[in-house]
């Protein structure tokens, strides 16, 4: 059998981006073991009490992995490694450390920027190397490195720009966009596929770098704001491939495998959120949706309307006298960073003998799990976070529902207007409660920008201000009692 | 060899596939940053770049791309462990703080 | 980056086992294919309405497979393999479509013989092809392949036996057994690890493949026949790891692919049955547990005592005005093949107004699922269906249980007599319920050899004769009412 | 090249080691026969064997090892068949038998 002795060379070691000798297979080992670690690391994350040990094995697996790189022939000179290595570090442990939880998706966003960059800067790097000389099978992997990574690059500036709010967070669109968009991206596989059969056009490869990176733009700007999440995750499956094109282009396996993994993941959890949001991914991506006419219109129609404000004192007296209450928090609980004050509140009603219970709608706040992540933060045992559907049946039953910085994810349209943007979204159904209390600073609608008939509701009553500060006067009012 | 090349990359995403799906929605935000984090591993790449020394245009770009990877690799694994760190420390309090994330892992 | 000047040859197709053209190509792809065809195969069984399906993909992906390596370039004639399909065909129709489902542990295990016998003739013949001219990592492939694979060919043929029956299911011990085996293991290791740096000594290899054999038969001679699925399983991990090491030796990625699928699958199964069974792995393969002394002398023992034993009048009648009844099936149920007839008599019961449930031990039978296969043979609904922890607590408030030659899996000593070799398997407590009927032909033990208490507890009405009979006339007095 | 191909089986088995913990007890003697057919592939190492022409006793060994290669999957696959068809043939008939493997698989 042929196969057998063709089986002898590279048996002997010689595979792509191996070297042919023992120090070569001791780097490859470094990477397999690599590997393993991500891949266990992130089954860890099935278990949150293993979770935190699971990652630090992941990290252990990337210094291994940078270990044996740093043993690869090919490096002659340290200096510019160290370097980078330094400056990166010095960058990349504020971000680490100081960022705060309430900035997650910004920071991730970021995160994959740098990410692509890299990806990117290699793969633009390898095609100068070789001066053109680029086999097939390279160039079909250097095209979708750089593309990928160009993307990426911008894409998740752009989504960075929408969460931090230097960018609007309203889609931005105008006529023709679409027939725009499509040209650019046609013409930029055009490019693509004439590159793989003339690679030696290097002015046509930095042309099709240059589209991917406005694509990136383009492909973010019609998007709400508080589609980021979904387009942060999204892009993390872009950082994956072109890491993955990587991979293919210097036969590297552990790149191949860590790319997967994140395209995988990061499609997936995306369309987890979008689902949760009960609209298609075509949508999210496409929809335009939550452009702020819509919102500003409805806002300004029901301005007149009558709206039930109550002041701390007598929410205070209220939430003391109730025997079940139940805390909705939202997007607002971030903003105002009161996570800690609620627990405290919490902690003071469940003295006085009342059960609280939390209620986590799963697309709260901006990012899938963004409460728990907050709620987590302040101690809040998790035997009190309930999902919607474990929760939503039970409100009847509730004495007191307290609204922290959350709309959309409470709002009756998305049950009864079927024209609303938000409209078939599972909700909460607070407005089944006896009594509700609306923590937020003004009547101004939510990130889906549209108008929310809870706050007009009879048994709704409004508690304007910074979240954080209602909260501490509840606590001293409570106290106080 | 390419096509022994896709049947990793295939295996890899069905292994992330079955993962990720296992995962409890009450871990998504820290799912989010570990793959990210995981992503950096473009630092490979960029180390060989940056340290090859093949003509100071690649030199430049290696130590950008070593910069961007480790930024993307420090900071990842550093905030992925604060977050996690925070449901693990409270799982001693409370009965059935052991149970949640069960049900969580098997929802 | 040297790597990149590496990726060329092999993006071009060098790879181990692959031809370097387009066809080479083609043939790899039909693998990838077949791979994840596979998988998916697997995968759907978590569904069982999708199962079906997916296997006959998965047989699709087989079949796409060997259309592939037929058009190998290494394939001058196709006379013989024509032959070999065709005869393979005849022999394997018959295995597959006649034999009942209450010899599927037989017959897998005959499978497994078969798979494993082409898998080491593969590999004798590469050894013997390259006339000792064997580089160390492919010397090392091609071990692991005839060890793991000689060991299957006689383990599973020993495991047939025994639950075919014409090889004694009692564990054959004899002094110094452990001493021999391990000094036989020992001896193998160590040709084995010779053969590496000394490929050219076919005595040694052929003397290894002997070993193999010979160890095989060892393994499973002390191991008891009710033990043998979880032996059957464990040979299933040993072919996959036969088909990887080939996969390694002519660097064909499929093969290890399904290798690795089926390595996986067989450890975990078996770990799961011995688990099901609460004893250890080891337990199960070294504990040579069952003997059958302890049975015989306890079963002697208790010869003299009073056994309560009915007739199918007596019983009919009981189980007619019963308003809860459950079906405990056991072995005695797959060696009666009566599985029609209980549900038939159920249905009755159901008719006449009682609720009929089915409790299925997870180790009842022979095999994991082996009762769920037969009742599912039998039409009853998955929902009748109730495992171990969901039945065993609404025993108390059941008017009659009727035990279908089950034995171990209701025996209470299980629970009482900590020095019984099934001390501490979870088992059914039937004997909480109100009156007991045990369908059994006499009052012999079951395959732990065990005496059964439950047959002296005077709730219980033995009714003696064959299963299948006491059923139909059960039936008929039933009717008959 | 070795170590790619460690990859692959790597992967592999921990893809298999997530399906298989996914598939309910009832489904269990199915899956050993399913496993089983799929073991079969080593047909297509047996089939070179067969067909390369070099030399009787290879050929000759060959020809067995795809008879008996052959009689695994052919067999493997029919009685898997078999036994699950059993399985669906049963859902249109009763109320929650579409639960019942829901709640088994994600037991
Ligand atoms: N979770 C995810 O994965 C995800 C992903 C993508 C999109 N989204 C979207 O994000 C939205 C989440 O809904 P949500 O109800 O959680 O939030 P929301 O609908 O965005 O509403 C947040 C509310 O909090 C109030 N607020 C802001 N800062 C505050 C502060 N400092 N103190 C008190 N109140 C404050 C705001 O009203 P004021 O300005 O009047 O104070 C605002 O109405 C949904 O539309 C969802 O589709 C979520
Ligand atoms: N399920 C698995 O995966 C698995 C794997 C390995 C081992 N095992 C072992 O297998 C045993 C299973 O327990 P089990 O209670 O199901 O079976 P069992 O303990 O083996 O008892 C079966 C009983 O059925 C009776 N019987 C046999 N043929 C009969 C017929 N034609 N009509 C009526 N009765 C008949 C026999 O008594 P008579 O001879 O008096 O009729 C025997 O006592 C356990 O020990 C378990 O550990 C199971």
């Amino acid at each position: 059998m042929i196969a057998l002795l063709q089986v002898e060379p590279a048996a002997a070691g010689h595979g792509i981006g191996v070297a042919t000798d023992a120090r070569g297979i001791a780097i490859q080992l470094t990477y397999l073991a690599a590997g393993v670690l991500f891949i266990l690391g992130l089954r860890s994350l099935t278990r949150p009490d293993k979770a935190q040990r699971g990652m630090q094995q992941a990290a252990l697996g990337m210094l291994l992995a940078i270990i044996g790189t740093l043993l690869h022939h090919d490096i002659l000179r340290y200096d510019w490694i160290i370097g980078g290595l330094l400056l990166g570090t010095a960058i990349g442990y504020p971000l680490g450390m100081f960022v705060p939880m309430t900035a997650m998706p910004q920071r991730i966003a970021v995160s994959h920027m740098f990410g692509a960059l890299a990806a990117t800067l290699v793969g633009i790097a390898e095609y100068w190397l070789l001066r053109g000389e680029v086999p097939r099978p390279t160039m079909a992997a250097l095209g979708f490195e750089v593309l990928f990574g160009a993307i990426t690059i911008t894409g998740s500036f752009m989504a960075f720009g929408k969460l931090q709010g230097f960018i609007t967070g309203t889609p931005v669109t105008y006529r023709g966009q679409n027939a725009m968009n499509l040209a650019l991206f046609a013409a930029t596989v055009g490019i693509f596929v004439f590159l793989i059969f003339r690679p030696d056009t290097p002015a046509l490869f930095y042309a099709m770098v240059g589209c991917a990176l406005v694509i990136g733009v383009l492909m973010v700007l019609p998007i709400g704001g508080a589609d980021m999440p979904v387009v942060v995750s999204l892009l993390n499956s872009y950082a994956g491939l072109a890491a993955a094109a990587t991979g293919f282009a210097i036969g590297n396996t552990v790149l191949i495998v860590c790319g997967a993994l994140d395209g995988a993941s990061g499609l997936l959890l995306s369309m987890l959120m979008s689902k949760a949001m009960n609209r298609s991914f075509r949508n999210v991506l496409f929809g335009a949706f939550g452009a702020a006419p819509e919102g500003g219109a409805a806002v300004a129609g029901a301005a007149d309307r009558p709206v039930r404000s109550t002041t701390a004192e007598d929410a205070a007296v209220q939430l003391a006298f109730s025997r079940e209450v139940v805390v909705v928090p939202g997007y607002g609980m971030a903003v105002a960073q009161c996570q800690h004050a609620v627990r405290e509140l919490a902690t003071l009603l469940e003295k006085r003998g009342a059960e609280v219970k939390y209620a986590i709608h799963p697309v709260a706040g901006r990012m899938p799990g963004h409460m728990n992540v907050l709620l987590a933060e302040a101690n809040v045992p998790y035997d009190r976070l309930f999902d919607l559907d474990e929760i939503n049946d039970q409100f009847d039953h509730v004495d007191a529902v307290l609204v922290i910085g959350a709309n959309d994810v409470v709002n009756p349209a998305a049950r009864t207007d079927p024209s609303s943007p938000i409209a078939g979204m599972p909700i909460l159904n607070v407005d089944a409660a006896r009594s509700i209390i609306v923590l937020k600073r003004s009547m101004a609608a939510g990130y889906s920008g549209v108008e929310n008939e809870l706050f007009y509701n009879p048994k709704t009553e409004m508690l304007f201000g910074d979240a954080k500060k209602s909260i501490e006067r509840l606590v001293q009012e409570v106290k106080a009692l | 060899m390419i096509i022994t090349l896709l049947f990793v990359f295939v295996l890899a995403a069905f292994v992330g596939y079955e993962v990720i799906t296992r995962v409890p929605p009450l871990l998504h935000t820290p799912l989010m940053s570990a793959t990210n984090a995981i992503s950096g591993i473009s630092l490979v790449g960029s180390l060989v770049l940056a340290g090859a020394d093949r003509g100071t245009p690649a030199t430049i770009m290696g130590f950008i791309a070593v910069t961007a990877a480790t930024i993307n690799v420090v900071g990842g694994f550093l905030i992925t462990d604060r977050m996690l760190k925070m449901f693990r420390r409270r799982l001693p309090g409370g009965s059935s703080n052991g149970a949640g994330p069960e049900e969580g892992a098997t929802r």
